[in-house]
């Protein structure tokens, strides 16, 4: 009874304050734009150079100059504004984006994050990934609690090369959501049908438990 | 002294030579300069280090460059629509430079505005600050990155002027408007040409100041990479 | 949560402090906040280190703030046309850091865009270079600058709409979209404030993402410095 | 029958070259305007933000929101362009303006400049000359050959502050027209009326003197 992607990105979603910049990543993140909660209004940032992303194009309607930054044709809403990529990643790191969700491969105990590279494969470039977990505020990291191997992704130290260092604030997994800051990881919140023995199990990194839990 | 040229190869003619720096405009297929980049397939010159976010895929875009092996070394942030790039890249017949993408993006708009280099937390503490001068400021670490410039820039607008001065749309405009800064010359392809003073002059991304040489854009394919689309309620 | 206030009193309750920075948009007198610093002389706030191009005239624009002694510091590139500056200069009542005007400019982009320090040529040589951190970049020396942040910038536009996007008009741009993204709270007073969604999305030169306060100007007097005009022909 | 302030910017006017972008400075170099020779379309920046700077308006017609970096009211073109100030120092700083026309309190032998400070003297500041000179690819002084006490001020050394080193390219003064380059200075023309010896005389720099002249 682990979470499934829809219920990581839900509870994701909770992290969403009315008023929020936020940009979300490939792959699960997106997912959070379809659970955010009632009355609260966030404007999503896509990377490319727009602000106010809405949702895809209804079938014929795509417009080939209007994409996010995953290249998925979308639409826009009566806020957005575009802008070039220089004032996008001006934006983004001059710390202007609230909240960045985004997935990993590998995430340490102090919040250092492994996601674009795997060395002997090929490798397609890091994007602006880098520059999202350095200048956002808050950077939400949801991904499976282990590999497909088994082997554990939130670990003591990471073995893959970095997108940046100690840049991790939360982690939502299958597993439950643990916050990093400068007192190291803490579980906060358990999936349900999973114990802290189950987590801690599953976990290489060195974490604390919430009281309550 | 006309800016306007009648097509892409004579829009390049006398500017392109072996083992020149190119921009590419454009992010993935959106955006791109296809006119241009088709006239610098068939001009043939080789050894293009190429500056550009994406690499376009095998058969469109700088893919089309790829698969005549003109192109040297790619500077971008993310490659992973071609395969052809794939196997050239491992078979080290291609160099590589990968830059996060908004240093690249700063990297540009530095080269254009005469800043050689600048301090940036992007890639802090990973294999992008290698080798790299590391400086403190008010006790956070950041590294140095330097000013790009290109021998020839090739950018897409959606409107440009006789004077060169351009307007882009929605999300195609991306690098191009940075790029057009940073070319010592400037190529534009624009969907629509206008008269000077057609445009207005509170809205001009690009002013013509960095734009020499402009062409009507011709037959532009405008593909998508990813078509997502909803349905309607209730169809 | 509404970004629009009712008036500049309103706007910059609760971000106001003693010994605060503030960034103050315009040229000379073209495209200033006119109400901002109104309201910003009446609240009483003391000890202000102010970012502006220039100082305003005696009895407008920043000078309303010599004249109450609020301005502890000034961070301008011209300060020629405020006599009561002067006098405050020279009894060394008020702090001055001259920087070159596109040095200022891009010093308050670089804030904006978390670029804490950057390097250029203008002022090498120079008393502006004393102190300075000095390096060579293919072979030319080069000085660095470090980034500029507000606790408040104070802006004006010619029309905003109730998101924070803001669009200026002809040279009352000036050092207005910079100075947006730089401070941590930023007000922007425009002349017409519309709907969400009335403003081209492809035309907005200040995104609302950094605009946290808006307001309606009230009576602008939009003072001229330097009236020059020509006679019609004939006339 | 040295040349008055408009045979200055009348000589100065020689060096618009058609096609060029200009930034005029203050003073006599504004009047260059007034002389661009037939046949030589050039557009003035003005580095408030603008780019196609035209005349003066007619009466009644001025526009607060107008103005040049003289902060004059002035008026559009049809090719003019507005900017931010960031955008248009990028410009100047990155070596997109051809020429620069602006006074000069000194010009050393150099091409070392100085003209925006007298020690002892209220300072206005320099506004953008030290980017204008740093960045322009040609830059020419129109100046009084010396000052109102006689003083050299094309000399061998500026003793007032600079406002940058090595910058200019040409001077046009009263007496004529001196070209410096690595080679050192180059009196290139005289004004009616003027001999080398008199140019010498009113001259503390050490400059070469073109065949011919």
């Amino acid at each position: 009874m682990a979470w499934t992607r829809e219920d990581m990105a839900r509870r994701a979603a909770k992290e969403l304050v009315n008023g929020y910049y936020v940009n979300l990543g490939i792959g699960i993140p997106t997912l959070v734009a379809n659970f955010i909660p009632d009355g609260v209004d966030v404007t999503l940032q896509s990377e490319n150079g727009m602000l106010g992303m809405g949702p895809f194009p209804y079938e014929g309607e795509a417009d080939p100059d209007l994409i996010n930054a995953g290249k998925q044709t979308i639409t826009e809403l009566n806020r957005t504004s575009y802008f070039s990529s220089s004032d996008s990643f001006g934006m983004i790191r001059g710390g202007h984006i609230d909240l960045s969700i985004l997935g990993a491969m590998q995430v340490s105990e102090e919040g250092d994050l492994a996601n674009w590279m795997i060395p002997g494969k090929m490798v397609k470039g890091m994007g602006g990934a880098m520059d999202l977990v350095a200048g956002v505020k808050k950077v939400v990291v949801i991904m499976d609690h282990n590999a497909r191997d088994g082997s554990a992704k939130f670990i003591k130290k990471c073995t893959l090369p970095l997108t940046g260092v100690r840049v991790v604030d939360m982690i939502i997994s299958d597993v439950g959501v643990f916050l990093i800051n400068d007192d190291g990881a803490t579980l906060i919140e358990l999936a349900p049908g999973i114990s802290i023995d189950d987590a801690r199990s599953r976990t290489e990194a060195e974490f604390n438990v919430t009281k309550n839990l | 002294m006309s800016k306007v040229y009648s097509d892409a190869k004579d829009a390049l003619d006398g500017i392109l030579f072996d083992n020149m720096t190119i921009m590419a405009g454009g992010f993935g297929l959106c955006g791109i300069p296809e006119n241009l980049i088709i006239a610098l397939r068939d001009s043939g010159v080789s050894g293009i280090s190429a500056i550009s976010n994406n690499a376009g895929v095998d058969d469109f875009g700088l893919g089309l460059l790829l698969q005549t092996r003109q192109i040297k070394k790619m500077v971008s942030s993310y490659v992973g629509e071609n395969k052809e790039f794939e196997r050239q890249y491992l078979a080290e017949e291609l160099e590589l430079e990968f830059n996060p993408q908004g240093t690249l993006a700063e990297r540009i708009r530095a080269g254009g505005a005469g800043i050689p280099g600048f301090y940036t937390k992007t890639g802090v503490g990973t294999l992008v600050a290698e080798g790299k001068e590391h400086k403190d400021f008010d006790g956070e670490t950041y590294i140095m990155e330097t000013g790009l410039t290109a021998d020839v820039s090739i950018v897409k607008a959606w409107k440009g002027d006789k004077e060169g001065n351009l307007i882009f749309r929605k999300t195609a405009r991306n690098f191009n408007p940075m790029m057009a800064t940073a070319g010592k010359v400037t190529v534009a392809e624009v969907e629509e040409l206008v008269e000077t003073g057609e445009l207005d002059p509170d809205q001009i991304h690009t002013m013509g100041i960095f734009v020499q040489r402009i062409i009507i854009s011709k037959g532009l394919e405008k593909r998508i990479e990813q078509l997502t689309t909803r349905q309607r309620e209730g169809a």
